[in-house]
């Protein structure tokens, strides 16, 4: 059978993905430019049995997935900055309970209301530091439609695999972009379904206890086992404690079961990186504009390479270092005042080679503003 | 008290969205959307001065100038 | 590679943004080309110029954002102001007589059009008015197919407007096949 | 016209749709202000975000225009800091009882003098159509393609039960209580509450097949009833238009007037 | 004890200070549990921040110890989720009416099949004695030296007003009503609030010169009297205890069950 | 006059310190451990007809002294981890329209409810980055009476000079310290009062048109310029606009009027740094212990130094990078996994050099934690 | 109804923090705080198994266990 | 350079953390010495142990916990067993009578006085248990003079209460001087 090609906005297909991967249950209050992925929610999740709420706001969105997250559903909601601040309480809640939920933050221009229907990728450090204390967070991004669905599935995946909640940061351009999508067979990108423990009726099962492989299996509420889920630091049964060394042991646990899975977590593609002098790294909407430069300038034969990141948080420090070895330049392309470029300049020797091509004015950022850049970097050196 | 007697329509043509709100809810029939799709005194001497129209509209488009201009106090 | 940009820039309501989506998706479901559509918003959903990118392509697509079109789309004199000047010389220009006023110019090939006059007498409903341009843009360009086109309507109109729907897209090719150039 | 020199001029034509209610509306808040003769450095509009929230924008005031629901915590800043200012909070349905909901109800049980608008069309107008907890069951909205389930607040109500000091309602079509009721609003002392019926012809009435701007203004008309009113009897259906509470209560700021007195001389 | 099996007993004693009334509430909350002869399995506890909140850690039922202010809308998702569950959310007075006040009332509109037990103390007790927004004028607290002049929600009132469909009030001392109201309000298929006034004898008695606990509890005795009773005809100040509303509705889920045979058969 | 010594908790220090800097109004929501900052403002404001509202949550909180500092007014709200993750999307707000007021976040363990009554650095990041979208933001701690005084002074300020929220990031630790305190007298410390604009009534004022030196007057609501406010992009009148330009510019501004004056902001303590081979870099609570080590140890001759970070955003990398020049060593001691070390991990020249000392089970790290540290660090080079 | 028989007050001593609510609400003077400030049942054979002081328990320290054990309905 | 470190522990409700606010806060006040006082707090503000650490010192303090204290104050059992192995050896202890039975140890210089019992007995009120400990603290170590103590106490005692708590000050005096270190 030929396979269907849809021509959709990457709203919808981060929907169309959200629901191949299992999703059953969504909450959301709108806002622009995330509110086509709550109103598609809206129409596709009854029809297959799912649940759709339209909570009274972006706190309690997040709130009710994590509770139907906690009966067994693969949950989801969607918001855009202001909401995704929001939502930074509730999101540590879902880190501390180790609850998997996806969040899709569709970026726009920032801060504060700043520009709705404008463009941007400003919440890049938010996804990562925007709730309170410590912790490891997973982020994914993609560029294209294609691999935004790859993404929504692997964010589903990630969610459950490391029982943690999973940020998709998408932005206004791809959000509201149309382009094929060719919808992928069922199996055809695998679906992690959640682990549930096997511990039988009657024998004490431990909801915070990892497995040796460091995976918690979950009971689900209304099941067989009863337990407790508490945002204060717990035991292994998940009851509150003051003990030094649990409290020691949770924390390093939290950060270790996402830190030391980095490279299993890693998502990245890459564009004529063997040979580069100058490498480009950049990642949702402005990758599309960065590979248009490469691969037009690739033409004329110059030594340009693209490493577009998918996966941004844990940032793939080691394998931008790998990829950057040999670059004489190294362009950071992203839609905000510099953000991935601080991560890169960590990850690489010498970040004295490390240059940021961005733009903040609402408008796309163009092949042009990058070229103009790269004029820029490639007159000081050569 | 006596029938206002109406002196002008001011009808702001940039801020007339022709909603047709005034044209519906005039009492006289006075106004009507041009072919431009903005309001306009089409028959102007049936006006009686009861300023529906200018309280109606949602783009703040009329205002109605009496021969004596007194307040208006509801 | 072949690669042509339009964009279509109007007023809300207009339907110039489903005019675009209509193409690309012709262009993509019906004649395995690429396309990548994208629209800008105002400060608000409402008011202002609405405007629609279309980029149709044998290759991948990157940059989904059009600079200099091909072919510009104007179905108001605010848009035509805005954009008339970004247009790539040798570019194709359509405009709407009842809508747009012409200012000198001659880089493009321009068409002037009465897309709406003709809706209106013909058909009595401008909510078609988009789809006769569509029907003109075709017959100018050749981009896709008028049959293509006709497939696309029927999935997407409810069956009781195809007729309405479709008249007005053999109304707009006739009036492109007609069309002369505009001499400036 | 009268009200003129409350606009800012330069920013009309204004960006609500042909037909919208909120500009009906503001044509007649204005027109309260006149006639109270407010001078306009002592008046402060506060709103939040929303198609409704947008009118901070084109009235001569000290305007704030703030973040979505939450308008009425910044207007309690601004009047508890400056108790001599007159702050107007205009705020959509969505506003005030979906993402601002908790701030509505306490500003209604604290009673600080301030003049609460709610320019209810039933639906999330900004953001492209969604219902909002004022739409009520059966309705088609964006994110109710099989009509809504959602049961809808009685804003008259609960800003009775929290504490609103003054509570009226009317509708976009009735702009002499429009006028009446928000001066009323601006001279009572204490919290009130004005709702006004606000047509959104573009998302509520297209999707709901109520016909274009004055047809939903009509159906205001015939919808709608004066408090207590005979109609009201024979037909339980409508909607009553009116004030429902007009009380004195201890204002907020007075009271705290009075707790620094206490304070300093303890 | 009958109600042993519902117990943690290991967490035993509990965190609650002496004589304080949550412990009445637990106490008698789990009889009603136990009467209705509800499945542990099948109930979840969902609470929110607070020394009230603390209880779901007491109960052998799933138990989820939430957000301050975001017991119900985790509530609504478990809920909504699995519909065959008996969701319980107990909660403070600041938990539920400060910061969890929107949620509240949206819960209230929405009429999901869930039971909100307010434990209203007046007063903030966890964080050691603030006043809340119940705690109503004249009362000292931490934030109150002077004495409050914030004027206090009616529960009641605003139950009412939002739509809940089931709404009781008792007090700690009222043990047999405590344990009725919740039996009612777990049977009753639609949202439910049973408001239980709960004495904080550390920081609400103390601050207030109300004696220990045993004292608080015999003010409850003498300041309440059933719904439309004599006594509260002769002193309009009594608080009346009672069940205010007992009405079905169309349930949530119930009724989005619906929407889904609506959409699944177009 | 004998100047009057207190012995009090750093939370009421920090309130008598904000009302010496001019504040008048103070709204807020209980939070362990910040409530006695809220319970103190309750006891102190009506005493001098200033104004104190208990808000009905952290949002409305700082909603409401944005409202108040726009009549003119000095202010401040006061939280904890979980309440401030609450004001990020306001938090947003303030920067954007650019209107001064001071947060305190009393940090306590995280992530989520966490730890309430135990001390914790976790806020570090979120402190910079919590809010979606770009902005700069200044955050200033004190890990003393003497020195919380001042920086609370100093916080109310920078938030006039530069128009801007400042973060004051104390902890639990410090909050609930007692020690003796010297109240500086009236004029000791200076404070800065608003600028306010000289444009008369009637001529046009822009209430966001830098003057040449950075700095926006600014005019009282309620005043006789009538301007607008708004969290969209702006013009210098306060209108939204979505011209590119002006959307340039603005967000040029908010980052520049901050980030190009990071000297005039960085404020620090340094001990025995001159011959240091070690350089401890610390702040808040954990600086204290800090200095017990290296006071102890230069007693016994070690070459031990501390340079004490005040100003932790923007964070004052140059004056990083000068003084641990000639470091063999440098060890970062904080109370959680890691935030500040990053930072100084990218300001300085080999990172390599640089190590963590942290402590992260709730309880405060000591002086053994840290020599601990130290003499594995020291096993390695030496 | 007759009145039930008494068997035992079971008493959790190391649950009970002396609150004194059950020592004032038995209606019999049944209970007492001993010194180190726990209930205990000081008379019990007056005491009428109306269970107040099992329901009025904040630390649901008591049981009381009547002859024959039947369920409390209210 | 002198310093001194003290915790003392006890139930919430018996004031222990006051005390020890008032022995540095004398110490500051009235004696021109440092001091720091902290106080841990357990998951809730209710129940547990009540713990404040108390260092006194002529030099600058920095670290503001106590891990080894040279003066440990007990007032219940269960503090008692939580910190009695942790006292600095050679170092003092001091708990109550009627709240704490000793077990047997040699390394600290233990004192077990009724405090409780004298306080309840003499005054009748056992809520300046606290104040009573205070005094006898003073008279076993002497960090603090007696009268500086009794001018803190004036300064923060209402004035109808400062009879009674000078009365237990004087009190605890009193047991501190006339006591004997325990025999082990
Ligand atoms: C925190 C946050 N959430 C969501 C939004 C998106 N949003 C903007 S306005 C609005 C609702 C508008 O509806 P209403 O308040 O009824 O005003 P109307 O536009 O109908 O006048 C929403 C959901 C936002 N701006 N901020
Ligand atoms: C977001 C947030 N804000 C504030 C707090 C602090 N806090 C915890 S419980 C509480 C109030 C407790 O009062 P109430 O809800 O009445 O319960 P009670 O303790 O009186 O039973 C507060 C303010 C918090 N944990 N989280
Ligand atoms: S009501 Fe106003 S906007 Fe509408 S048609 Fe009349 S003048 Fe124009
Ligand atoms: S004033 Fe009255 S009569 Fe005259 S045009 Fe307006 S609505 Fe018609
Ligand atoms: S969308 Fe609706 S509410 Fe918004 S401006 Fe248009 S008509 Fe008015
Ligand atoms: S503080 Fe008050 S509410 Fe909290 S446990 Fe103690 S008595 Fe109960
Ligand atoms: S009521 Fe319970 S806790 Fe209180 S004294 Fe009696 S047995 Fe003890
Ligand atoms: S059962 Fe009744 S009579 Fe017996 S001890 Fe308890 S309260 Fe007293
Ligand atoms: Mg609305
Ligand atoms: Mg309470």
């Amino acid at each position: 059978m030929r396979q269907r090609t849809e021509f959709i906005q990457g709203n919808e297909t981060c929907v169309r993905a959200a629901l191949y991967a299992g999703l059953d249950f969504f909450a959301g209050y709108p806002i622009t430019p995330s509110s086509e992925i709550t109103e598609h929610m809206a129409a596709h999740l009854p029809r297959i049995g799912g649940s759709f709420l339209q909570m009274e706001d972006e706190i309690s969105s997040l709130c009710s997935i994590i509770g139907a997250s906690l009966t067994g559903h693969k949950v989801m909601t969607a918001t855009s900055g202001p909401g995704f601040s929001l939502m930074q309480e509730a999101l540590g809640f879902a880190v501390m309970t180790e609850i998997p939920c996806v969040i899709a933050d569709v970026q726009r221009g920032g801060p504060s209301t700043g520009l709705p229907t404008h463009g941007s990728q400003g919440d890049v450090y938010q996804a990562r530091w925007g709730t309170q204390g410590d912790h490891a967070i997973i982020s994914l991004t993609a560029s294209n439609h294609q691999d935004l669905f790859a993404m929504t599935v692997e964010a589903f995946n990630m969610a459950e695999t490391f029982r943690t909640p999973v940020v998709l940061l998408l932005d206004e351009i791809t959000g509201h972009m149309r382009e094929p999508l060719t919808l992928p067979r069922e199996g055809e990108i695998p679906v992690i379904e959640r682990l549930r423990t096997s511990v039988p009726e009657g024998v004490d099962y431990h909801p915070y206890l990892p497995r040796e492989d460091g995976r918690l299996p979950m009971s689900d509420f209304g099941g067989k086992h009863r337990y407790n889920v508490t945002g204060l630091y717990h035991d292994m049964w998940g009851f509150p404690t003051t003990d030094p060394k649990v409290i020691h042991g949770l924390i390093h646990h939290l950060m270790d079961k996402i830190e030391n899975h980095a490279h299993e977590i890693t998502r990245y593609r890459e564009y004529y990186l063997d040979d580069a002098h100058t490498v480009l790294i950049s990642y949702g909407c402005s990758a599309r504009t960065a590979l248009h430069v490469v691969t037009s300038r690739r033409r004329r034969g110059e030594k340009l390479g693209l490493l577009e990141i998918q996966s941004l948080w844990p940032f793939p420090a080691e394998l931008v270092r790998a990829k950057c070895e040999h670059a004489h330049y190294i362009l950071v392309v992203e839609m905000n005042m510099g953000q991935v470029v601080h991560e890169v300049k960590k990850a690489v020797q010498d970040p004295e080679r490390v240059y940021l091509a961005n733009r903040v004015d609402g408008e796309f950022i163009t092949p042009t503003d990058v070229r103009n850049i790269m004029r820029l970097v490639h007159g000081r050196g050569v | 008290m006596e029938k206002p007697k109406v002196k002008e329509h001011h009808i702001k043509r940039s801020w007339c969205k022709g909603c047709g709100i005034c044209v519906s809810l005039c009492p006289k029939g006075v106004l009507e959307l041009n072919e431009e799709h903005k309001a306009v005194p089409a028959n102007a001497s049936q006006c009686v001065g009861c300023r529906t129209c200018e309280r109606m509209c949602p783009d703040l488009a009329i205002a109605i100038e009496l021969e004596q201009e007194h307040e208006t106090t509801d | 590679m072949s690669r042509h940009r339009l964009i279509f820039a109007g007023a809300g309501g207009q339907g110039v943004i489903t005019a675009a989506i209509i193409l690309a998706e012709t262009a993509v479901h019906f004649e395995g080309q690429n396309a990548v559509q994208s629209q800008s918003y105002g400060a608000a959903a409402r008011g202002g110029i609405s405007r629609s990118d279309v980029i149709l392509s044998d290759a991948p697509i990157h940059f989904p954002k059009v600079t200099q079109p091909n072919t510009l789309i104007c179905l108001t004199q605010e848009a035509y102001n805005s954009f008339n000047t970004i247009i790539r010389p040798g570019g194709l220009l359509i405009a709407d007589t009842h809508h747009v006023t012409l200012q000198t110019r001659a880089e493009a090939r321009i068409f002037h059009l009465p897309l709406y006059d003709t809706v209106v007498q013909e058909i009595g409903n401008p909510v078609v008015f988009n789809i006769c341009l569509l029907g003109a843009l075709q017959a100018l360009t050749g981009l896709v197919r008028l049959d293509s086109l006709q497939q696309t309507l029927a999935q997407r109109v409810p069956s009781r407007y195809l007729e309405m729907n479709e008249k007005a897209l053999q109304l707009g090719a006739q009036l492109g096949e007609q069309a002369e150039v505009q001499k400036p | 016209m009268a009200i003129d020199q409350y606009l800012r001029k330069r920013f009309f034509p204004h960006i609500w749709c042909a037909g919208c209610g909120h500009g009906i509306v503001l044509n007649n808040m204005l027109r309260a202000v006149d006639q109270l003769q407010i001078n306009q450095n002592e008046m402060v509009m506060v709103s939040g975000i929303g198609c409704s929230s947008r009118i901070s924008g084109y009235v001569d005031f000290h305007s704030l225009h703030t973040l979505h629901g939450r308008a009425l915590a910044f207007a309690t800043g601004v009047k508890m800091s400056q108790p001599n200012l007159t702050v107007i909070c205009p705020m959509g349905d969505g506003d005030a009882l979906a993402i601002g909901g908790n701030h509505f109800i306490h500003a209604c049980r604290r009673n600080m003098d301030l003049t609460a608008i709610v320019m209810n069309n039933r639906i999330y107008g900004m953001t492209g159509g969604q219902f909002s907890p004022l739409s009520g069951t059966g309705i088609t909205a964006t994110t109710s393609p099989q009509k809504t389930i959602d049961r809808e607040f009685d804003i008259i109500s609960l800003s009775l039960a929290s504490g609103a000091t003054f509570v009226a309602r009317t509708t976009a079509y009735h702009y002499k209580e429009i006028t009446n009721y928000i001066k009323e609003a601006l001279q009572h002392p204490g919290f009130s509450v004005v709702e006004i019926l606000s047509q959104c012809p573009t998302h509520f009435g297209r999707r709901n097949k109520q016909g274009d701007a004055t047809e939903m203004l009509q159906r205001y008309r015939q919808n709608t009833t004066s408090i207590g009113s005979e109609a009201k009897q024979k037909n339980p259906e409508l909607i009553e238009r009116g004030i429902f509470r007009q009380e004195t209560a201890p204002e907020y700021c007075a009271e705290y007037a009075e707790l620094i007195n206490r304070a300093q001389q303890s």
